[in-house]
């Protein structure tokens, strides 16, 4: 048999074609299985640039606690009717804030941006402290037009926290983070 | 010259069990298997539910897990260690056993590392340990250790293989691909051969500091501790003298098996067990040596905290697997095998059944008693290892016996080549050793100085233990 | 195969006739053959050493890093943080245990738990009891991780998932934890606590859970963390009032000291030779437990003293 | 539908395929993710809002004040309020625990009615109204027969505004029965500060400044009625003062946390404090170091006297002259070389305190013991002064007005009372451990309705099966109960409070710092869909009964009674908050959580003792005169006291003196005396349903069995290792527990810690669970305290 001619060809075809194939494998898997955002549906048809661009509005008018809290939280209702009391446009969807308020009920606004539960993410610290920009982490919310449906902040793993903390000269220290 | 064909002894009780099994074997494979799946179904249980469904506890966090550990380790002492010293020391009588010897290493070293992997509350992240290792820990020690004796034993398990492959893909026995693929072309040229031996002496060599490594960095698993009873520098030495004594004990097992399930009575003789034992018997006494050392010196030393944990061996809760390790596992077999009487099979086997047994209480009374008294004052600790561990253990223990079984069946578990070329080569080797160790002969004598010059080959012993 | 039993030894070099044929040029030229054999022992080796190496390669923890500028008592020196208990104000009531409990969202074991020794006290309480009736000594001693300086527990780790942090604390990222339960049984305090199976939060149960803490999965080490969480929220607190965190502030941060009726605890910073802590730490009455082994535990003991001492 | 995909191929291929390849297989998609509940209101605009509600612990009657983080609309934190005189920021484990209660898996969310056969534990959801107007139907009932006095309520608050509304709604009502806890808990303290000092209420310390603490069986760092507070209290006295160092001494049978943590330990034969007490105070008068200023200007009965018709009378010298240290010995096994040394040390560290606790006083020579003890202060000269024993003073808490009761009323009212209290137990003013009996026996007359404020008899008193049998046979059972418990499964009505955290009410502390202190209990959280707090479910059935009952409570609700209350607090202008309204008065009290008056007014002695003489009494002339009202002629008397056992005879009965204790059970069937205490862990209620405090790591590896202590040279005598299951019978009932070796326990005695037991409750068990089901039902026979130590048991291996 010409096969025992060239032996370690047939080992060295073989474990090639092993590996092609486990990471074929693993490949498909990893397409397949990988845990992917997927959009979600906003109560209101709320438009940054509408407010932001439009009415010059910061983002702490609405997103009030951000300098000093942990959480830069969504606004009650009552702060969108402020100006909302009375119709300000034609959007449909703007008497249902009105509805919302004279319901007494919080509009359902929906997060996205979720870090992992054992992670602590100051915001406090971020803006008031190193005095970061919304825009770094969140982009140009001043020209989005549909409410936020997908996490903004895609590629946020534990990398690109050190990263920047390592640029800024802030600690890497686990725990500063971990909790 | 040396054959692929042509042998001066009878290989078919090698051969034959070769890619075929009779009705015991698959009574046995059945039987084993069914260990294995209540094993791994255990093992499902706590991957499942964490390892709160083992008897493990504050403060007892190890237990047979980890003596599983130990022993396994210890057990694969047996093979790579036993046949490369003896290669080394060009001790003769070994070709027939190194086989045997190697086979247990790899096996036991699986299951050394996986009774590891086991014990792990997360086994999901075991590849944390190479992607965040961290080289300070005796843990990573142990994984760069065991995984360079797993792959030299392997490589050493296998180059001895190749002639033996060659001769199965010549013959068309078994599985011929396979064969193939694993001779890689050997021929036998002179060249191949050479080529052949040189490699395997010189993985002879670098596996006994290996293989000593190994032993050494899991007793410092322990002895960098500060655990009363662990911390102790006789540790590395006292765990590689017991991994070779319950090696060469699961070595003697499996050879008796093999001798009597494949009749084997005329390549694994009597003299192999004889010489096998009469190192046995150095060890038993190395073994008391060095456990009289550290039971000695812990109770004279008469630190409290570590009193706690000889008392507890010595008097206590854990005084009969003790004192029947002592008894049943050292002093008894020291009896047996001093005698050549007790150095038959039988008295072999009886012996390497005490030790083995023995070891691993042993390793399970280096672990227990140890953490169930901490150092702090605490109520003393409890341990009953669950179904769930016993069950795990077996299912490892049938896993190996299963595996050096279908190994058995699909290689020759003799050396073939090896016993071949003790005919061909050691013989007149071992003349002219011999000869070196002989005053010098003036030359009038003659040349026919030497009387078994002459004589048949199949008419002498082995000599040189 | 019988046949070739009797075959004569004299012809060694035999091979198999079919397959004879083509084994005529057999030797290739030896060089590029030994040359290749030494290029993939070559590569085994050089695969062997960057197993080995690629952990030393990393680089090393953050640990050395220098920190954003943070208030801390005492100006801008790190803080070394660490606690004093005093055995004498002590009445062994257990409120410590049971607050450390809450906050730190540690799970409740149960019946079953129980009986095996499994229940997690990040702060336990160590009673011993010597002596007969009427001859009776007893003692009762809250333990908390010892945050030793030269701790024994960070040494074994095997990938870096406990380690001492630039202030002092013993952390444990449980998130990196393999459960190999080495830091357990090498802490000679026995104050690691292994998570033997999930943490049972029933409904009820998770309302109570400290958002500022994560809850712990199974299979994972946990232990104390000096209240971590609780010292950034002060620190925070100081920084938006513009302020250093001052030993006031920390004096009794942790959950533990925080509610202790007896005021038995002292939390604070070693470094600062201001603090309260750092004077109990010079009293006649300070021990550390198992101070023979080395370990520097940054937990301080006041013995209980005598009537009229 | 990706998530559900993707969770279905792990399930199948995840373990296949190898755990090691496909990390967090089997999890849930975040490993790391806190779990936790949705938010109340399912908007995320509450994330990381949170704040701290001051109010009051509730989980004793310490009254600590606490604040509650609550973070995100759920409470996940309870801490000590800095601002509270009791505790200053401090809170023991109990208090700590109390999440546990509000956020406990078996909480009663809505009104049940029995559905089925009493203790079946089936139930039906009711409506308020209907629950109510069904109750009061009974009520109005009962009282149109002229049966009202037969309406009874055991309260489980021995102070505050939900207990003054239940009184009030039986004296309009019409009945006597309002039952406290207080004689089988403070009763023997509470009978010699109302008998000797004229006060009925148990007195406060003035910790800061005492220099000698004597404890009479008082668990002082475990059960006492102020751990708290007196845990601060010895860590200032210990080392608050440098270069002063306070002794503590413990007097107890059982080695103790108290005793393991006081300066010395006496131990003592159990039921023996008062000999000991009289003898120390021997020492003190012959010795002629007592503080004789005290004694002749402020106290009464000290040397003998001849009262206004000639008759000679005992002093309590005479008494005291016959307490040789020797004697007292060889009653106590206290040696008379210590108590000789105690009694001057005593003197020598002035000012020193004896303390007595329930587990001194709880025996069947309760009132002696209790009131040679408090005679030791007066001996001392400790009463009323910097360091000794104060008097609390009240919160200027205005008054309601009084209830104008109806000829019904005051009928029903002057009935005799159910448990004995002033008839039976002449003595006494409560005696709820016997009422079971009252109601088994039918007489006086027979109890009709029952209701169980905050009360849980079945499990927390003694008497064994005895109280299930006695609820069956009462025609309506009411239970207020946030949880279901032992006594709610024989209930016909379950009505559920919601917890400490989640209601009104003003606190007024046990006696603990002197002055005036006031806490408000106010809702941290809001409280379950459907309860309903008691004060505004006595208002509501005072209102479905209509008049009179309904006159007596003009209030639209409870708040509304708060309220007028509190006002007297605003307009009195005094302490830590001054504010113009009561509205606002309210709000700030709200804020702070604790309103105080510092400073307490020593050397006040006018006043001082409200005691027929003004002065304090040695000699109880409150006593003679309740004896003399109790029985009309001597012989009477004698052969009662007879009956009862009672070795005391005349004048003695009047003074503190010394009576043999009584045990239930022979030395010879039950070798063993049981001493049951309350650990540290027991919360009102028990222990039993909060886990965080039953696995407290002082309770060891055993925390979830219900255990009792035996001495290790007992258990080995009888074969017990730790651990084992043993079984405990005594003429109560008998019990599987679990063995304890305990070197602090007396051999001959076995420690039972009270307040464990199985949870949840078991409907239909027949048998009382927990320790208290072991104890028999043994009172002082005069003053009707539970002897808590009146127990004998036989213990043996559980086969």
């Amino acid at each position: 048999m010409s096969t025992s001619r060239k032996p370690g060809r047939r080992v060295a075809a073989f474990c090639v074609g092993a590996l092609l194939f486990a990471a074929a494998a693993c490949a498909v898997a990893w397409v397949s299985l990988r845990p992917r955002p997927h959009p979600v549906v906003q109560p209101i048809a709320f438009s940054h640039r509408v407010h932001v661009s439009g009415e010059e509005m910061e983002c702490a008018d609405c997103h009030k606690r951000v300098g000093e809290s942990p959480h830069a939280t969504f606004p009650p209702v009552k702060y969108c009717m402020q100006c909302h009391e009375e119709p300000q446009g034609e959007h449909p969807d703007e008497p249902r804030v009105r509805e919302y308020a004279q319901r007494g009920q919080e509009i359902p606004w929906v997060r996205v941006n979720r870090l992992p539960g054992h992670v602590y993410f100051s915001h406090a610290s971020h803006v008031r402290d190193a005095k970061m920009e919304c825009a770094e982490c969140h982009g140009a919310m001043e020209d989005a037009e549909a409410p936020v449906t997908l996490p903004q902040i895609g590629h946020l793993d534990m990398g690109t926290c050190m990263a920047c903390h390592r640029e800024r000269g802030a600690s890497n220290d686990c725990l500063r983070c971990h909790k | 010259m040396a054959g692929v064909n042509d042998f001066s002894f009878s290989i078919k009780p090698i051969l034959d069990p070769i890619g075929k099994g009779g009705r015991g074997f698959y009574l046995a494979a059945a039987g084993l298997l069914m260990v294995m799946a209540v094993g791994v179904y255990a093992y499902v249980q706590q991957f499942v539910h964490g390892l709160g469904t083992t008897g493990m506890n504050r403060p007892v966090y190890w237990g047979v897990y980890m003596a599983n550990f130990v022993f396994f380790i210890g057990i694969s002492h047996a093979g790579t260690l036993i046949s490369a010293i003896l290669r080394v020391a060009n001790a003769e009588w070994r070709r027939p056993v190194t086989r045997c010897a190697e086979v247990i290493t790899v096996f036991a070293l699986i299951f050394g590392a996986l009774s590891v992997i086991i014990d792990l509350g997360r086994p999901d992240r075991l590849l944390f340990v190479i992607q965040h290792g961290r080289l300070q820990s005796p843990i990573l020690w142990d994984v760069c250790c065991i995984s360079t004796y797993l792959t030299g034993s392997l490589i050493y398990l296998y180059l001895p293989l190749i002639p033996d492959c060659a001769i199965l893909r010549d013959r068309k026995i078994g599985w011929v691909w396979l064969y193939t693929l694993l001779a890689l072309g050997y021929q036998g040229t002179q060249r191949q051969k050479h080529r052949l031996e040189f490699w395997i002496s010189v993985m002879a060599i670098l596996i006994i500091p290996i293989a000593i490594s190994v032993h050494t960095v899991v007793a410092y698993i322990y002895a960098t501790t500060l655990q009363p009873g662990w911390h102790s520098t006789i540790f590395g030495p006292y765990f590689v003298v017991g991994a070779i004594f319950s090696g060469l004990a699961g070595l003697m097992i499996a050879m008796a098996i093999i001798r009597k399930a494949f009749h084997l009575e005329g390549i694994l003789k009597d003299i192999h067990f004889n010489n096998l034992a009469l190192i046995l018997l150095v060890m038993t006494a190395l073994m008391i040596y060095f456990t009289f050392n550290i039971y000695l010196v812990e109770i004279t030393g008469n630190e409290p905290s570590i009193m706690a944990s000889v008392m507890e061996k010595v008097t206590g809760e854990f005084a009969l697997p003790f004192w029947g390790m002592i008894v049943g596992g050292f002093l008894v077999p020291l009896v047996i095998l001093s005698f050549p009487k007790g150095r038959t099979v039988t008295g072999c086997v009886v012996a390497s059944v005490l030790i083995l047994v023995s070891m691993w209480i042993e390793r399970f009374l280096i672990v227990v008693p140890t953490l169930i008294h901490p150092r702090l004052p605490w109520p003393t600790g409890i341990y009953n290892p669950t179904w769930v561990e016993w069950s795990v253990t077996a299912g490892c223990l049938a896993a190996f016996a299963l595996l050096y079984m279908l190994f058995a069946r699909v290689f020759p578990i003799v050396s073939i080549w090896e016993v071949q070329e003790g005919v061909d080569v050691a013989i007149p080797e071992i003349n002219k050793r011999f000869e070196g160790y002989m005053p010098d002969v003036p030359d009038e004598a003659g040349s026919a100085a030497f009387p078994w010059e002459g004589m048949p080959p199949h008419g002498r012993g082995e000599r040189e233990p | 195969m019988a046949s070739d039993e009797s075959a004569p030894r004299s012809n060694p070099v035999s091979p198999a006739p079919a397959r004879s044929a083509p084994t005529q040029p057999e030797a290739p030229p030896p060089n590029p053959e030994r040359r290749g054999a030494l290029r993939q022992i070559a590569a085994l080796a050089a695969g062997a050493a960057a197993f080995v190496a690629l952990p030393l390669l990393r680089p090393r923890r953050a640990l050395a890093q220098e920190d954003a500028p943070s208030p801390a008592p005492g100006g801008t020196r790190k803080p070394r943080w660490g606690m004093a208990i005093d055995l004498d104000r002590c009445t062994a009531c257990q409120g410590c245990v049971v607050a450390c409990k809450t906050e730190n969202n540690v799970p409740i074991a149960g019946a079953d738990q129980t009986e095996r020794g499994r229940g997690i006290f990040w702060m336990d309480m160590l009673q011993t009891e010597e002596g007969e009736y009427p001859d009776l000594k007893g003692q009762f001693i809250p333990t908390p991780c010892n945050h030793c300086d030269n701790a024994p527990c960070v040494k074994v780790c095997p990938v870096g998932a406990t380690y001492i942090n630039e202030e002092g604390i013993v952390a444990q990222m449980w998130a990196r934890c393999i459960g190999c339960r080495f830091c357990t049984t090498a802490c000679p305090y026995t104050r690691r606590y292994f998570n033997w199976q999930a943490p049972d939060w029933s409904e009820a149960a998770r309302h109570t859970l400290n958002p500022n803490v994560a809850t712990r999965p199974k299979g994972v080490v946990e232990k104390c963390t000096f209240c971590h969480h609780r010292i950034r929220q002060a620190r925070e607190t100081a920084r938006a009032e513009g302020r250093a965190m001052t030993d006031a502030d920390v004096r009794r941060l942790p959950a533990c000291a925080q509610a202790c009726p007896a005021d038995a605890i002292t939390f604070g910073d070693l470094n600062d030779p201001e603090s309260e802590l750092s004077q109990l730490a010079k009293s006649p009455r300070a021990v550390r437990l198992q101070e023979e082994l080395g370990t520097h535990p940054k937990v301080i003991y006041l013995r209980e003293a005598k009537w009229q001492e | 539908m990706e998530g559900v995909t993707r969770r279905g191929f792990l399930k199948g291929a995840g373990v296949a395929a190898g755990a090691f390849l496909l990390p967090g297989c089997g999890e849930e998609e975040d490993p790391y993710a806190l779990r936790r509940p949705a938010l109340p209101d399912g908007s995320s605009g509450m994330l990381g809002q949170e704040k701290w509600v001051p109010s009051v612990c509730g989980q004793c009657q310490a009254g600590c004040g606490i604040r509650v983080r609550v973070a995100e609309g759920r409470a996940v934190k309870i801490e000590g309020n800095p601002a509270c005189p009791v505790n200053r920021g401090g809170l023991g484990p109990k208090g700590q625990a109390g999440l546990g209660m509000l956020y406990h898996p078996d909480r009663i969310l809505a009104p049940r009615r029995r559905d089925g056969e009493r203790g079946s534990g089936r139930w039906k959801e009711v409506g308020w109204d209907e629950a109510i107007g069904e109750i009061a139907s009974v009520l109005r009932d009962l009282r149109a027969r002229g049966e009202g006095r037969g309406v009874v309520v055991l309260d489980g608050e021995p102070r505050g505004m939900t207990r003054d509304l239940w009184a009030r709604f039986l004296d309009a009502y019409g009945s006597p029965n309002h039952m406290d806890h207080r004689a089988t808990s403070d009763g023997g303290k509470l009978l010699a500060m109302t008998y000797m000092h004229g006060v009925p209420e148990i007195p406060a310390y003035d910790w800061e400044r005492t220099r000698y603490v004597l404890g009479f069986g008082a668990s002082l760092f475990e059960s006492w009625c102020q751990s708290i507070h007196l845990t601060r209290a010895s860590s200032h006295l210990r080392r608050g003062m440098p270069g002063r160092r306070v002794k503590f001494v413990q007097v107890s049978p059982r080695f103790s946390v108290t005793a393991a943590k006081a300066d010395e330990w006496v131990p003592i034969e159990p039921a023996t404090y008062g000999a000991l007490a009289l003898g120390i105070g021997h020492v003190l008068v012959r010795d002629g170091i007592f503080d004789a200023d005290f004694v002749r200007e402020r106290s009464f009965g000290f040397e003998p006297w001849t009262g206004e018709d000639g008759r000679a009378h005992r002093g309590f010298r005479d008494v005291l002259a016959e307490y040789m240290p020797d004697r007292v010995e060889a009653l106590t096994h206290v040696p008379a070389r210590t108590v000789e040394r105690l009694a001057h040390e005593m003197v020598d560290n002035r000012p020193a305190v004896a303390l007595a606790d329930g587990g001194a006083a709880a025996a069947t020579n309760g009132l002696g013991t209790a009131m040679s003890i408090h005679a030791l202060n007066a001996l001392l000269g400790s009463l009323e002064c910097p360091g000794g024993l104060l008097v609390q003073r009240p919160a200027p808490l205005a008054s309601w007005a009084a209830v104008e009761p109806d000829d019904a009323a005051r009928a029903g009212a002057a009935a005799p009372r159910l448990d004995g209290a002033g008839v039976s137990r002449p003595l006494a003013r409560g005696c709820i451990q016997e009422f079971p009996e009252a109601v088994l026996s039918g007489k006086p007359y027979p109890a009709r309705a029952l209701f169980l404020n905050r009360s849980n008899p079945v499990f927390s008193k003694p008497g064994g099966g005895r109280w299930i049998e006695a609820l069956r046979k009462v025609d309506l059972v009411v239970s207020f109960s946030p949880l279901p418990d032992e006594s709610t499964i024989w209930a016909d009505f379950v009505l559920p409070e919601p917890t400490y955290l989640e209601r009104w009410e003003p606190v007024e502390p046990v006696p603990s710092v002197g002055y005036p202190i006031l806490g408000l209990r106010q809702p941290v959280v809001d409280p379950p869909r459907d309860s309903l707090a008691v004060g505004d479910v006595v208002i509501r059935l005072a209102r479905a009964l209509g008049d009179p009952v309904a006159r007596a409570f003009p209030w639209d609700g409870y708040r509304d009674a708060i309220v007028e209350r509190l006002k007297g607090v605003q307009e009195a202008q005094t302490g830590s908050i001054l504010e113009p309204t009561t509205q606002k008065f309210i709000r700030k009290l709200q804020q702070e959580g604790i309103w105080e008056a510092r400073g307490y007014p020593f050397g006040q002695w006018e006043g001082a003792f409200p005691t027929a003489s003004g002065k304090f009494e040695f000699f109880s002339q409150a006593i003679e005169k309740r004896l003399a009202a109790a029985f009309p002629d001597a012989s009477s008397m004698e052969a009662w006291l007879v009956a009862q056992g009672v070795q005391t005879r005349g004048d003695d009965l009047c003074l503190p003196h010394w009576e043999p204790p009584q045990f239930a059970g022979g030395e010879v069937d039950y070798p063993f005396l049981l001493v049951a205490y309350r650990g540290v862990a027991y919360a009102e209620g028990g222990i039993r349903h909060l886990p965080r405090l039953r696995e407290l790591p002082s309770a060891g590896r055993d925390a979830w069995r219900e255990r009792v202590e035996l001495n290790p040279s007992d258990a080995h005598r009888l074969g017990i290792r730790g651990g084992d299951g043993v079984r405990v019978e005594t003429p109560a009932g008998r019990r599987r527990l679990t063995a304890f070796l305990h070197p602090g326990v007396r051999p001959g005695t076995a420690g039972l810690p009270l307040g464990y037991g199985e949870w949840p409750p078991r409907p239909g068990v027949l048998e009382a669970p927990g320790g208290y089901g072991l104890l028999a039902v043994a009172s002082d026979p005069l003053a009707g305290i539970f002897a808590l130590q009146g127990t004998r048991a036989r213990i043996g291996k559980e086969a």
